[in-house]
């Protein structure tokens, strides 16, 4: 198989596999559930297939079609694409197993609309993934979030539509307003908008146009979460379980943090960025959402919501790290990405283990839920960990990256921030395990009938698939070799200095 | 002489213009429209456009007037005081007045033999009418051969505005066509319209006819002729009734008058280009481009006047027809 | 002679003639039949004229065999080109999508007259394209706008009435003060033919009637046009006209005169003086406020086709914003935008014109869960809608991303105007969306689910949702190969500005 | 001469006139059939305009008289314009007196503040 079909299969698979899954969910719900799990082993191989390649220095390219002159739908798989295109399709099949039992547990309705438009969301992430220029990458950008307005809207009630247009509108908007301005810009100003190792921006633009361009990008970039744009994370909470894994750890909030990443190396260029000083913001704003996200999230009451707010800090991890500009920093980058997604799909995966099998959803319901379920609780202790960044997670691995660049840089608000944070992570995880494990169950918040009371472990399905994720996140405290010598690619000119 | 008259006629055409806006019975107004539009031919005249005048005072005098009376009959006389909109209309008005006055100041003077309308395309049409058409009447050549394409579309102006108007009027909450007409006894019991009425049609027809052949030599054509002689049918129908009117010329014939006028012009059109030559070159009609020409000029002559007769007389009837239906519902 | 040379006249005379026939050959159903058809055949011709302006060539054709200035001649270059695939495409779609929507709304014995109409307007539209003849531009304007009265008069509702008035009314004061600039350049110049003008037209050195012609022009058109704040006719009027008609009119109408206004203020008063410059000035302004303030508009309108209305407003205002930069890839932005922007609307009125197949009420308030019983029409809603926000891959976004990047051309105070194709940009997911929600939106618990189930009829397939999904595809397939509009476009501003190429 | 040139101004001047009188019958009036009275004076004027200028000193009707040399003929160009234009304007005046005689039948007046109201 050569490279370019590979990538034009990790595009079609997925979009056909939609296409099957419509037609088989008027025949039979456990034919259009093999159709997805088939489909989603079927794109995790063919991304796989492309790790060796990349990992020897090639850049496949396909260019789809030349839409107008000098602005093509193209793509092109780097380090940093790849990383992400393996994540979110290996994350897929997880997901999958873990909707199935989530999905038939919780009886919902319109479930072939629900896994059609997961599997358009994973086309939208593999298309940005392997985009080989701004206009491509905004395209499935785009396609990205309408077609998770579905699945946040799954529900359909008042409420839900109401969260779901905050979703919506809050994405929609800054992409057409900031990004969509931010790219034509760029494209206005360096004649294209290719990703090139290094930048096209150099000296093409004075460094207070830098600052500005680079503004509009961040809060652009919606997805990435960064405050005041995060408004819409927290709103998502209303979806189903999984739609929160697909937003948190498998696409959405990865193809925020990802664009990001990839605006700087390959747009900016971080050296370049990092010579001029309009650009030090960042850092700053990156590190504020993580204190006030962790903040806010100390104070939450539903688990969901707490998660949320976790997700906003972390991602302001990577953006603080890719800010930071030093080849550690940036590899942090990367990496944290990757952490984080184990360990956060770890956490929703027991957050709606417990809400299928208990209907809890508030931290102050889960005392003592860890006898009750004890592979779902232990699974999101090992989330929690990884969280805070304690060894053997895979927190750790990134933590100890991003640190040894703001090292690097000397920059010492953001070495700050990376213990501030740790510490108010510890204080809102923490008590949440402690209860879990070593309190009494209390009877009197739990005020449902006896039925659901007695509860044991949710379905099968759902703890093999928090328990794979749980593994992966220890896994990868030991097994991260890969992903580093990947990542290590985007940043070889720094690295010599 | 002519001068102090033209000046004469131009303040009348204002005076008749105000007494127009400001009086608020809307027969008298249209009465006063139709002087209007006498007095606007009458200076066509003065400014040796013939052609024009004819047909203002066809039309505008004539046709004008009749439709805006029958469409008075089944509305309203009276115009309702209203005084809100005076304000922006002043404005607005005195905004389009100054941009006007601002363009008065550099504009050839009239009458200058040297003024650029004079200079570039008119001098062709008057020195090469005689040679390529054969006839003098400048005016018809350049309707109808140099600018025929402008007359086609002229023609399909008028079969819009007749389609329209049948469309528009038969409209009464379809259960087919309504073509009933009742009783309607027009001036008959009155002795002196009726008898001067009658020597009159078919004066007035002639008249048409003489006009619309004569119209390469003197000053006529299609669209004169055409209004001429839709004009003595309309009188004819005020004297008979609407029922005799049509039962001399029915609905359908008005309609297919339109329509063969319309495609005759059309068809000369076509078979030109068939012929090998552009749409409505008529001289590849024949060997002698000069009698082609003529031969094409005459049959779209034709066409046009055949549209416009019909035309008219379709939109006349059509307020007619309705006033009929609605005096018999009132009764 | 060949028959290739004929295509410019083929373009008018065909609708044009064939009008007559229908009104003479009566019987049922041949109507239709026939109108589309001719249709068709129009599209086709303009195809084949597309497809020789794309080879380079420019179509000029002498009527009556008489050379221009003395006779009227007709040009095609590729901006008329583009302008000829936007009229001809939209009748031919919306007729051929036609004949269910105009049986429910026309009665029978009327259809003849009203199809009759439907060509004039046709032939009426191409006409003013197709000619290089300022007094013949107005002549087919009249047969346009009375074909467009008529056409709208079809509405079924009372207010039709009043709104085809005022649309009567101003639409002749439109052509009339165009009427009144043509007399004035024609009394400067001597000639009616528009290169001649343009040539003539240099050097005059009485320069004040050309000045004042050039405003008489340019208000009649923008009356034509419904540049804002001269729209006041266009919302009641698209409201009201049957649901098939507005969609032919909001695909094509206001193009035309934004067509003959641009030829006019390029081709003409370009090489006269500040000229070009003052109209730029005068006109940005009106169209930043037009795009603002219709779209706000449009974000409170309760009314579907109402809504849909004032947004065409606001995106005339984004065509006359291209031109208004006087730079090629402003025009270009611009002419690319008539284009698309016809696909657009036209995709949403069709959508229009099947909702209301079912639903008598087109208030936005009581399409609510409509997506249930017409999931078809509310998908294709949806993408049309989303094309008109401008979300990439579809049509709306090549012209938006055009216009920003014409925009940005112009340097620091391009910023302003950027922040405003945003922001509209931003009102338009408003009100598109308030839409979306509302098809998709679950019903109400008055319901019962069982009737709700009983009550819904299944979406009928019929040659309208054919037709609004074709539209939709070119939607998107005109999102990601634009190349044909595209270079249509960009010979175009070469064309309007005159640049060499 | 001077008379000669006092008719030219005079007679672009009632143009004028004549054009804002009927513009402001168009816009102010609120009686329907006023409007299109005021529309045929607005039309009729622009007449008037494009006459003046086929209007040549000491010229005559554009209708050749054979063997006369050195005769000055009007303009024929601006005439056949306006016999174009007359017929256009009485065409869109019945369409819109069509168009009134429904609205009469609809609404019971040509007056357009009621109409407003009744809607």
């Amino acid at each position: 198989m050569s490279p370019q079909l590979a990538i034009m299969l990790a595009l079609v698979v997925p979009l056909v596999g939609a296409a099957l899954i419509a037609i088989t969910g008027r025949l039979h719900d456990n034919l259009r559930e093999t159709v997805t799990l088939i489909t989603a082993t079927l794109l995790a191989v063919i991304v796989w297939s492309l790790v060796p390649l990349i990992l020897d220095g090639e850049r496949p390219e396909v260019t789809l079609l030349q839409v107008m002159p000098g602005i093509d739908i193209g793509f092109r798989v780097e380090p940093l694409g790849m990383l992400f295109a393996t994540l979110a399709s290996s994350l897929w099949i997880i997901n999958s197993i873990y909707s199935i039992g989530y999905m038939r547990g919780n009886k919902e309705k319109n479930q072939t609309r629900f896994y059609i438009c997961f599997a358009l969301a994973i086309t939208a992430t593999m298309g940005l993934a392997f985009s080989a220029n701004l206009f491509t990458l905004f395209l499935f950008y785009e396609l990205l979030t309408l077609s998770t307005y579905p699945l946040v809207a799954h529900k359909g009630d008042a409420g839900t539509v109401k969260s779901a247009r905050v979703y919506l509108g809050v994405l929609l908007s800054t992409s057409i307003a900031l990004l969509l301005t931010a790219i034509i810009w760029t494209y206005h100003v360096a004649g294209s908008g290719d990703f090139v190792l290094g930048g096209i921006l150099r000296g093409l633009m004075d460094p207070a146009s830098v600052g500005l361009l680079l503004a509009l990008f961040v809060f652009g970039v919606g997805k990435a979460a960064i405050m005041p744009v995060h408004r819409w994370l927290p709103a998502a909470m209303v979806a189903p379980t999984p739609v929160s894994a697909l937003l948190h750890a498998v696409a959405v909030v990865k193809a925020g943090v990802f664009t990001i990443t990839k605006v700087i190396v390959y747009i900016f260029g971080a050296d370049y960025l990092f010579s001029l000083p309009q650009s030090g913001w960042l850092v700053y704003l990156a590190a504020f959402t993580i204190i006030s996200a962790s903040l806010v999230a100390l104070r939450q009451t539903n688990l969901k919501r707490l998660l949320a707010y976790s997700t906003i800090a972390q991602l302001s991890y990577v953006i603080m790290a890719a800010a930071i500009l030093k080849p550690m920093a940036e590899i942090g980058a990367a990496v944290h990405m990757v952490a984080h997604a184990f360990g956060k799909i770890t956490l929703f995966f027991a957050a709606g283990a417990i809400y299928v099998a208990a209907k809890k959803t508030d931290i102050a319901q889960l005392r003592g839920i860890g006898r009750r379920m004890p592979w779902t609780m232990a699974a999101f202790s090992i989330g929690a960990l990884s969280m805070i960044g304690v060894p053997p997670t895979a927190g750790f691995v990134s933590k100890w990256y991003i640190l040894g660049g703001a090292l690097q840089a000397g920059h010492y608000v953001a070495i700050f921030t990376i213990i501030a944070s740790t510490v108010l992570n510890a204080a809102y995880f923490l008590p949440i395990v402690y209860m879990a494990w070593f309190e009494k169950e209390d009877t009197s918040i739990n005020t449902n009938t006896s039925v659901i009371k007695e509860h044991g472990e949710a379905p099968l399905l759902m703890v093999l698939a928090l328990t794979i994720t749980a593994a992966l996140t220890i896994g990868f405290f030991f097994f991260n070799g890969t992903v580093i010598e990947l990542e290590k690619q985007i940043v070889p000119r720094l690295d010599s200095s | 002489m002519t001068i102090v008259f033209a000046i004469f006629l131009l303040t009348m055409l204002v005076i008749t213009a105000v007494a127009i806006v400001q009086s608020s019975n809307l027969f008298v107004s249209v009465m006063l429209t139709s002087i209007f539009s006498l007095l606007m031919s009458t200076n066509f005249f003065v400014l040796d456009a013939a052609d024009v005048a004819l047909t203002e005072a066809a039309v505008g005098a004539g046709i004008t007037t009749v439709i805006f009376l029958s469409a008075l009959a089944l509305t309203a006389t009276q115009e309702k005081p209203n005084r809100s909109g005076r304000g922006i209309a002043l404005i607005v008005v005195g905004l389009t007045a100054s941009l006007i006055i601002y363009a008065t100041f550099d504009k050839p003077r009239l009458g200058d033999p040297d003024a650029p309308v004079h200079q570039h395309v008119a001098p062709y049409y008057l020195d090469n009418t005689m040679e390529q058409m054969g006839f003098p009447n400048v005016v018809t050549a350049v309707l109808s051969s140099y600018r025929g394409y402008d007359t086609l579309g002229e023609v399909f102006v008028v079969f819009a505005a007749c389609i329209g108007v049948l469309f528009i009027l038969d409209a009464r909450t379809g259960t087919g066509p309504k073509y009933v007409t009742r009783k309607m006894t027009g001036l008959r019991h009155h002795l002196i319209p009726q008898v001067v009425g009658r020597i009159l049609v078919p004066f007035i027809v002639l008249f048409g006819l003489y006009v619309q052949f004569h119209g390469e030599y003197g000053p006529g054509g299609g669209f004169q002729a055409g209004a001429i002689i839709a004009t003595a049918f309309i009188l004819y129908s005020l004297l008979e009734g609407e029922q005799a009117a049509l039962r001399a010329v029915p609905r359908s014939a008005q309609l297919g008058l339109v329509i063969c006028g319309a495609l005759m012009f059309g068809m000369v059109g076509v078979l030109c280009m068939i012929m090998g030559g552009e749409f409505l070159d008529y001289s590849v009609l024949m060997e002698n481009p000069v009698t082609a020409r003529q031969i094409g000029i005459i049959v779209i002559e034709a066409g046009v006047g055949m549209a416009v007769c019909g035309a008219m007389l379709s939109i006349f009837h059509a307020f007619a027809a309705r006033s009929a239906e609605d005096t018999d519902e009132a009764v | 002679m060949d028959f290739a040379q004929h295509l410019p006249a083929l373009q008018v005379i065909v609708p044009l003639l064939a009008a007559p026939l229908i009104v003479l050959l009566q019987p049922r159903g041949f109507a239709w039949a026939a109108t589309t058809a001719t249709a068709f055949f129009s599209f086709a011709v303009s195809i084949a004229i597309a497809v020789r302006i794309l080879a380079g060539d420019i179509l000029r054709y002498e009527m009556g065999g008489w050379f221009a200035p003395i006779g009227i001649e007709l040009r095609v270059d590729a901006f008329s080109a583009i302008v000829l695939l936007i009229i001809s495409g939209a009748a031919a779609i919306s007729l051929i999508a036609a004949r269910n929507s105009i049986n429910q709304q026309i009665e029978d014995h009327r259809q003849p007259l009203f199809f009759a109409a439907w060509l004039l307007a046709i032939a009426g539209l191409v006409g003013m394209v197709v000619t290089a003849d300022a007094f013949n531009i107005f002549v087919f304007m009249e047969i346009s706008s009375l074909a467009g009265y008529i056409l709208i008069a079809g509405g079924p509702d009372r207010r039709t009435l009043p709104a085809v008035f005022k649309y009567l009314i101003i639409g002749t004061i439109g052509a009339t003060f165009y009427l009144i600039g043509v007399g004035m350049i024609y009394m400067m110049t001597g000639t009616l033919n528009l290169e001649d003008m343009a040539q003539r037209v240099v050097g005059i050195e009485d320069q004040r009637p050309i000045l004042v012609a050039a405003a008489f022009v340019f208000i009649g058109l923008a009356l034509k046009a419904a540049l804002f704040p001269l729209h006041v006719w266009l919302p009641n009027a698209y409201t009201h006209a049957p649901h098939m008609v507005t969609v032919f009119l909001a695909a094509c109408g206001t193009k035309v005169a934004v067509y003959v206004l641009l030829r006019f203020q390029f081709s003409i008063f370009q090489s006269f003086g500040e000229h070009l410059l003052q109209f730029a000035l005068f006109l940005m302004p009106l169209a930043l406020l037009g795009i603002i303030v219709a779209s706000l508009v449009a974000m409170f309108e309760g009314h579907l086709k109402r809504m849909l209305a004032f947004s065409s407003v606001a995106q005339i205002g984004y065509i006359l914003m291209g031109a208004s930069l006087m730079s090629d890839s402003g025009i270009t932005a611009s002419t690319l935008h008539m284009f698309n922007h016809a696909l657009t609307k036209g995709a949403l009125f069709l959508a229009v014109a099947k909702f209301a197949t079912q639903y008598a009420d087109l208030r936005i308030d009581s399409l609510k869960s409509a997506a249930r019983s017409m999931p078809l029409t509310s998908f294709a809603f949806v993408i049309a809608g989303l094309s008109l926000i401008g979300v990439p891959g579809t049509a709306g976004f090549i012209s938006k991303w055009q216009l920003i990047m014409a925009i940005m051309e112009t340097g620091n105070m391009g910023f302003i105007m950027v922040a405003i194709v945003v922001i509209s940009s931003l009102i338009a997911v408003g009100y598109i969306w308030r839409v979306i929600e509302t098809l998709y939106a679950i019903p109400t618990d008055d319901l019962p689910d069982d009737a709700a189930d009983v009550s819904v009829k299944p979406e009928k397939i019929d040659m309208l949702l054919i037709a609004l999904i074709f539209t939709v595809a070119m939607n998107i397939y005109f999102g990601l190969v634009p190349g044909l509009p595209l270079t249509l476009a960009e010979l175009s501003s070469k064309i309007l500005l005159k640049v060499e190429f | 001469m001077k008379l000669f040139e006092f008719l030219g101004y005079y007679n672009y001047w009632v143009f004028a006139i004549l054009l804002m009188i009927g513009f402001y019958a168009v816009i102010a009036k609120a009686n329907l059939i006023k409007k299109l009275i005021g529309l045929s004076i607005f039309q009729s004027a622009v007449f008037l305009m494009y006459i003046s200028m086929d209007k040549v000193e000491g010229g005559t009707a554009p209708i050749i008289k054979p063997g006369v040399v050195d005769q000055l003929y009007s303009n024929p160009l601006p005439q056949v314009l306006i016999l174009t234009a007359i017929v256009v304007g009485v065409s869109t005046l019945a369409l819109g007196l069509a168009i009134v005689v429904r609205i009469k039948e609809r609404y019971g007046t040509i007056e357009e503040n009621e109409i407003l109201d009744a809607d």
